[in-house]
C-alpha cells in the first residue's frame, strides 16, 4: 500500500468512528446555501478533528501539521467528502492564512496565529473585495494608517464569508501615498472584536445570507500585524488567491461526484433518466466530472502544482461552468416541480440553492472574465489590453 | 408585424401605469382605467374587443416589471379558456376584473392533453369533478390573500377532455398555496374531491389546445419584454461601472456579449411577433408558431437573465439588487406551460415527423 | 387578392411555363459551391427572364424596373427559390450596383450602365476586400491615380465573386494624399476586359473556385466613372453594404427551408430522424428558420427597411450563425458515411458542401466580429474601443 | 499522469522526424528509425514493450501535423486486436512496420458489435467469410498506392464474435477505396465473398471491447494534438495580423475566445492523458474513459478547428491554407469509431442505468 493509501485509509477509519454519537446527526450539514447550519456543531466537530490532528495536514510538522504530500491532502478532502462530513469552518485560517503566513509571515506572526488556526480555536475572513473595486484589487481603497500605536483601518470589505463568526480578517489596505494600482498596498491581519468594525450580512439571491459587507471606521491593529513588507501587499495577496484556487479546490471534485449522483438518482427515481437529451446531458456532465478530476490530477503532477500559477485559471473556469450547468440540469431534471419552494417563508430545496449559488461560482474568487484575460495574456502570449 | 399607433398607446399607458402603480396594486388600475383584463373580450361580453396583439403589448410590458398581477392567469388562461368553449355567463365579470379567473390544468408537473386524469362524472346531483391539479395560477394566496374566485377546471369525461366551472364556495375543493421560487407569480394546487361543477361548452380537447397556444404565445411576449429589460439594465450597468480604469462596457468581450445578448432578445422578441400575429390572423400555424415562440423565447430570457447577473459581478447575487428577481422569472416561465424541449418535442413530431422507437420523457 | 398575392401569382405563373423546354434542366444548379455550374445556361435564362420583365423589379419604372414593393420583392424571391430556378448571375448588378446608382449616380451613369444590368448583357462584380485590408475598408491600399484621361487603378482585390465572368467591376480605391482610414476613397466603376486586369481563381476547401483575386496593374477606367464625388466613396460603399444585408437577404429564408426540408427527408430515410437528439435538433433548426422568417418580416415592416440600418446586422449573424449549424447538423444527420466524398478526385456531395462552405458565412459580408461591434456600439451605445 | 524523460525524447524524436519527412514518406523513417508501429508491442514479438503512454505521445504528434501514415490503422487497430486475441504469429511483421495491418470492423457505418453482420462459417476447406466492411482505415489505396497486407476481419459465428485474418491475395476479397473529405487518412469498403480465413486467439467480443476502447483513447490523443496545434498556428496568426490599425489579437474579444479554446484544449488532454493512463494501468474503468475521451475531444478539436477559420478569416476558407484540413480531419475523427454521442450514450448506459422506453439510435 502506498504511502497515500496508509494516510487516506487511516483517516477513513478514523472519520468512521469519529462521525458517530452527537455528531452523526452533522452529516451533509452546512454545505454551499446553508453555511450557518449548527454552527456551534461544526465548530465542535472540527475541533473534535484537530484534537486527532486532521486539521492543517499540509502545513509542516514545525508548524503543527503532518506535512502531508499534496496526494494525501487530496485523500483527506475526497475521505472528508466521502463520508459526507460537516462542511468545514475553519477552511480560510487553515487553507488561505496559514500558508501565506508560512510562506511570508515573520517566526512572530506564525508562532502566535497558527496554533490558533490548527486547534480551530480562531477562526478567520478575508478583506478583500470592495464594493467599488470589484476583481481588481488595484482599486481598493480601504486606508491604513500607521500611527505610534499600530494601524488604523478605514474602509469597507464585501463578500466577506464567516466574518460573523470570525475571531480575525487579514485584510488589504492601501498604506502607500498617492500611488494607485498595485503598489501601496499592505496586507494586514485586524481583530474583528472591536468597536470600529462592523458587519452587516448581504441577503443573497437564496434568502439567505453567507456573505457580509465588514465596515472598518478606525478599526485597530498592532504594528506587528502586517504580512509582507509594508506598501508590498499586492504580491501576498496574489499568493494567497494561488493557494485558494490551488490545493483547496483539488478536493472538491468528491462533492461534485456526489452531486451528480444525487441528481442522477433523482432523474432515475423520477423518469427524467428516460429523456434521451437528459440522459445525453448527464453523461455530458459525467464527462466533465472526470476532466475536473483529470484537470486537478495533472495540476498534482505537474511541477506548479506547489505553488499555481496561470494554469490553476484553467481548472476555475472549467469547474465553475461545469457546476453552474450542473445547477441548469438539475432543474431540469426537476420539470415543473422545481418551481415550487420546499416551504415557507422562502425554504428552498437543496437543487434550487444549487440551481441559484452555481451562479456565484464563475463570479467569485476570479470571474471567468479574469481568468479569461489571465490565460490570454499570461498563458497565450496575447497583447495586454489598451488601458484609457 | 407592425404595431400601429394604438399600440404604442397601449404600451405607454401600460408603462406609465406599472411606474406608478408598483405590485399587486397595479392590477385595480390596470383593469378598471386600462380595461387591461378585458383587452381581448369581445365588446358584447364586456370587453374592448382587441385580441393577441394588445395582449402581446400588456405581456411585454407586464414582463419589463415582472408585474405580480393575475393578467396571465385570469385575462389569458381563464378567460381565453371561456372563450373557446363559448361561455358567455362568466366572461363579463373577468373583463372588467370584478372577478379573478384561475384556470386549474396541470397534473404531475405536466400540461400535456394526455397528463390529465382529473375526471367527471355525472351523477343524478350534477357534474363531480375528483383530481389533484398542479400549478395553478392565482390559484389560492398565502395568508389571507385573496384567491381566484372563477374557478375553471379541465377534466376527462367520458366523451373526452371537458372544461368545468366550480362555483365559487363548492365542497370538495381544497386548495394549498405554494411558496414559489419565483416569488412574483403565485402558485396553488387544487384538489377536488367529488366537487360540484357545471360544464362550459363542449370539445375540450380543441379548448385546451387553443389555450395552450395563446398561452404560449402571451408568455412569449412577457419573456421578451422581462428579457429587453434585463439587456436595457445591463447595458446601463457596463456603461456606469469602472474597473481597470475603464467602464466595462468598453471591453471588447463585455461588448460582444451584450451584441449577441441583443440579437438573441430581438430574435426571440421575432418570434413572439410571429405568433402574436398569426393568433391575431387566426392562422391555421398558429400551434407550430407557438411552440417556436415559447422554445425560442424561453431560452433567450434565460440566457439574458444569466448574462445579467455574470455581468453585473457580485452585486448581481443578492436579494437587492432585481437581477435574481429576472433570473427566478425566467426559470419559471420557461417550466410553465412545458419546457423548451417539450415544445420542440411537439415540433418535431408537426416538422420531422413522428419517431419510430418510443418516445422520450415529453415534458 | 393583395397586390402582393397578384404580383406573386402573376411571377409563379410565369415561372412555371417559363421554366421548362431547354431551361428545365436548370432546376437546381448553381448552388453554393456550384457557382461555375452551366453558367452560360443560367446566363440565358436570366435574360429570358429579363426580356419578360423580371429582373430589376424593385428598381423605379423610370430606370426600367416595376417599381415593386419590398414585399412584392420578397414574393418574388421566394417563388423563385420554391420553383428550383437555378442561382442568378446577375444580382451583383441588379441588386448592389444598380441601387447604388439609383441613390448616388448621375443621369449618365444611370442611362450608361442600369439597361445593361437590367438585360443582363453586362455581370458586375464588387472589388471591396483586399488581402491586407480584411473587413475594415479603412485599410484599402488599392490606389487610383487622376490623369487627363481618366483613372489609373494599381492594387489587388480578392473574395471577388465571378470576376471572370463579369465585364465590370465597382471598385473601392484610395485617391486622396496621405489620408487614412475613411477618407480619401473614391468607388470606381472599371472595365474588367483590359490588359491592366487580371483575375486568378481562388481555390477554397471545398476544391472549388466561386472566388477570385483581381490584380489591378494601372488599370484605367474613364473620368466620368466615380460614383459619388472623389474621396467620398466610403458612403457609397457603406450603402452598398447596406443593399447587400437588406433586400438580397429578405428572400434567401426559402433557400434554407428547402436546405433544412431536404435535411429532414434525409433524417427520415436514413434513420437519424428517430434519434431523439437529432430530432431536437432539427426542431431547434426549424424554430431558427422561422426567426429568419420573422426577423425578415420585421425588417420589412419596419420603417428602415428601405435603408437597412444597424438593424441587418441581426439578420447577419442569426442567419449566417444557423447556417453554419445547419451543415453541422447535417453530417451528423449523415452520420459515418459523410466522411466520403461521392467520388474522385475531390467531388464532394452536397451536405458536405454545405458544411464547408456555411463557414464562410460567419466571415464574408461582414464577419460575427464587426457586426457584433456594429450591435455594441451602434445599436446599445457602448464605448468605441480604444485604439492603438 | 505525469510524462517522465522518455516520454519528452519520444516526442521529440517523433516531431523531427515529421518535420524532416512530410507526408506519407514519414512512414518509413518513423517504423525504422523510431520503431514507432512496434512501441506498444512486447518485446518478445518485436517490439519495444512500451504501451498506451507511448502511443499517446506518438499520436498527439502525429495529430499536429495530420500525418498521412497507417499508423492508427495498423499499429493500433490491427496490433492491438491481434494483441488482445493472443496472436503470436503475424505480431513481428506489423511491429517492425514490414506490413500494414487493416482491421475490418464497422458495418453500415457503425463500429457497434451488434452492428456486425459480416458471419464467418466453418466449411470442409476450413472457414469462410461474407459481408460488407466500411470505413476500413488503410484497407485499399487509392490508384496505385499500396493497400494493407495483414487483413483482419470481425465476423459472427456461432459463437458469437471472433477476429479472422483473411490471407493476403485469398478469393472472394474485393477492395474499394473512397475519395475522403479529409484527404489525409483514407478509408475504403471492403466485401468479403466466401473468403478464405482463419480464426485468430477466441472470445471475439472481448477483443473487440479492448480494441475499440484503445482505438477510442490513442485517436484521442491525435485530436488533442491536432487540436493543440490549431490553436498554435491561430494564436501566432492573431498576433501578426493587424486590422483596425491593431494585431486582432489585442482584441479582447478574441483573447477571450482563444483563452476559451485553451481552456478547451487543456481539459480535452486532461481526459485523454487519464484513458491513456488508464489503458497503461489495466484499469477496469478503461471503457468509461475511453468514452470521456473519445466523445470530449471530438468535440474540443471540432470547436477549434471551427475557431481557427472564423479567427482567421477569409484565408481560413481557402485551400492553400491549412485550416480546412484541420477541419476536415476534426470531422472525420469525430465520426470514426462512433460519434461523441454515441460515446455518451454508452455512458449514460453505464452511470445513469439503461432507459426504460425504447432507445433511440445509438450512432
Amino acid at each position: 500500500m502506498s504511502s497515500t493509501e496508509k494516510f487516506r485509509s487511516e483517516f477513513r477509519t478514523w472519520l468512521r468512528s469519529a462521525l458517530t454519537g452527537e455528531f452523526a446527526a452533522l452529516r451533509g450539514r452546512g454545505g454551499p446555501g446553508r453555511e450557518h447550519e449548527a454552527f456551534a456543531e461544526r465548530l465542535a466537530w472540527e475541533r473534535h478533528m484537530a484534537a486527532a490532528g486532521w486539521t492543517c495536514v499540509g502545513w509542516p510538522q514545525e508548524y503543527g501539521g503532518r506535512g502531508a504530500t499534496l496526494e494525501e491532502q487530496v485523500a483527506l478532502h475526497e475521505e472528508y467528502a466521502l463520508a459526507d462530513a460537516p462542511a468545514r469552518v475553519g477552511h480560510i485560517g487553515e487553507q488561505l492564512l496559514g500558508p501565506t503566513l508560512i510562506a511570508f509571515g515573520t517566526e512572530g506572526q506564525r508562532a502566535r496565529f497558527l496554533p490558533g488556526i490548527r486547534s480551530v480555536d480562531e477562526l478567520w475572513c478575508q478583506g478583500y473585495s470592495e464594493p467599488e473595486a470589484g476583481s481588481d484589487l488595484a482599486n481598493v481603497r480601504t486606508r491604513a494608517e500607521r500611527d505610534a500605536d499600530g494601524w488604523s483601518v478605514t474602509g469597507q470589505k464585501t463578500w466577506t464569508s464567516l466574518a460573523h463568526e470570525s475571531q480575525w480578517c487579514f485584510v488589504v489596505a492601501r498604506t502607500g501615498e498617492g500611488t494607485r494600482r498595485h503598489d501601496g498596498l499592505s496586507y494586514l491581519l485586524v481583530p474583528m472584536d472591536q468597536p470600529g468594525i462592523e458587519v452587516r450580512p448581504i441577503t443573497q439571491l437564496t434568502g439567505t445570507s453567507e456573505f457580509n459587507e465588514v465596515f472598518f471606521d478606525g478599526a485597530r491593529t498592532g504594528a506587528e500585524n502586517v504580512v509582507g513588507e509594508p506598501g508590498e501587499g499586492w504580491q501576498v495577496a496574489m499568493a494567497t488567491l494561488g493557494f485558494e484556487r490551488g490545493v483547496s479546490t483539488l478536493g472538491q471534485q468528491v462533492g461534485f461526484r456526489r452531486e451528480l449522483e444525487a441528481l442522477i438518482a433523482l432523474a432515475r427515481s423520477n423518469g427524467a433518466a428516460d429523456d434521451p437529451l437528459v440522459r445525453d446531458r448527464l453523461a455530458r456532465a459525467w464527462t466533465g466530472l472526470e476532466i475536473i478530476r483529470f484537470n486537478a490530477l495533472r495540476m498534482l503532477d505537474g511541477a506548479a502544482a506547489g505553488a499555481p500559477g496561470p494554469e490553476a485559471s484553467i481548472g476555475k473556469i472549467y469547474w465553475a461552468t461545469w457546476h453552474r450547468e450542473l445547477g441548469e440540469l438539475a432543474m431540469d431534471v426537476c420539470g415543473a416541480g422545481g418551481m415550487l419552494a420546499d416551504g415557507a417563508p422562502y425554504d428552498l430545496g437543496d437543487w434550487q440553492r444549487l440551481f441559484l449559488f452555481s451562479r456565484a461560482d464563475t463570479i467569485y474568487a476570479g470571474s471567468n472574465e479574469i481568468q479569461r484575460n489571465i490565460i490570454a495574456e499570461r498563458v497565450l502570449g496575447l497583447p495586454k489590453e489598451a488601458r484609457a | 408585424m407592425r404595431f400601429g399607433e394604438e399600440h404604442q398607446e397601449l404600451r405607454t399607458a401600460v408603462r406609465s401605469l406599472l411606474a406608478r402603480h408598483e405590485g399587486t396594486a397595479a392590477w385595480g388600475p390596470l383593469t378598471q382605467q386600462i380595461g387591461a383584463a378585458g383587452l381581448a373580450v369581445p365588446e358584447e361580453y364586456g370587453g374592448a374587443g382587441c385580441g393577441p396583439v394588445e395582449v402581446h403589448v400588456v405581456m411585454e410590458e407586464l414582463g419589463r416589471v415582472l408585474a405580480p398581477v393575475p393578467y396571465l392567469g385570469s385575462a389569458v388562461l381563464a378567460t381565453q379558456a371561456l372563450l373557446a368553449a363559448g361561455d358567455t355567463e362568466l366572461l363579463p365579470a373577468l373583463a372588467d376584473g370584478g372577478s379573478t379567473g384561475a384556470l386549474a390544468w396541470a397534473e404531475n408537473g405536466s400540461w400535456l392533453p394526455e397528463a390529465i386524469r382529473a375526471h367527471a362524472v355525472r351523477g343524478p346531483g350534477g357534474w363531480r369533478i375528483s383530481g389533484v391539479k398542479d400549478h395553478v395560477l392565482d390559484g389560492a394566496a398565502e395568508g389571507d390573500g385573496e384567491s381566484a374566485d372563477v374557478l375553471l377546471v379541465v377534466a376527462r369525461t367520458e366523451a373526452g377532455l371537458a372544461l368545468f366551472h366550480v362555483p365559487s364556495g363548492a365542497g370538495g375543493v381544497s386548495r394549498e398555496a405554494h411558496t414559489t421560487m419565483d416569488l412574483t407569480r403565485p402558485q396553488a394546487t387544487l384538489t377536488f374531491d367529488g366537487a360540484e361543477a357545471r360544464p362550459v361548452g363542449a370539445d375540450g380537447d380543441r379548448v385546451i389546445a387553443q389555450v395552450r397556444d395563446l398561452a404560449c404565445t402571451a408568455l412569449a411576449a412577457e419573456q421578451v419584454g422581462a428579457a429587453e429589460r434585463c439587456l436595457e439594465l445591463t447595458v446601463a450597468h457596463v456603461r456606469d461601472r469602472v474597473q481597470f480604469g475603464r467602464p466595462i462596457g468598453s471591453f471588447q468581450a463585455v461588448k460582444h456579449r451584450l451584441a449577441d445578448a441583443f440579437v438573441r432578445v430581438e430574435s426571440a422578441r421575432s418570434a413572439a411577433l410571429g405568433a402574436s400575429w398569426a393568433a391575431a390572423d387566426g392562422s391555421p400555424d398558429l400551434p407550430r408558431y407557438a411552440a417556436v415562440a415559447k422554445s425560442a423565447c424561453s431560452e433567450a430570457f434565460s440566457a439574458l437573465a444569466g448574462d445579467m447577473i455574470q455581468l453585473h459581478g457580485g452585486i448581481g447575487i443578492t436579494w437587492e439588487h432585481d437581477a435574481h428577481r429576472y433570473f427566478k422569472r425566467a426559470h419559471g416561465s420557461a417550466q410553465l406551460f412545458g419546457s423548451p424541449a417539450g415544445h420542440r418535442d411537439r415540433l418535431a413530431d408537426a416538422v420531422v415527423g413522428p419517431r419510430g422507437a418510443g418516445a422520450g420523457r415529453l415534458g
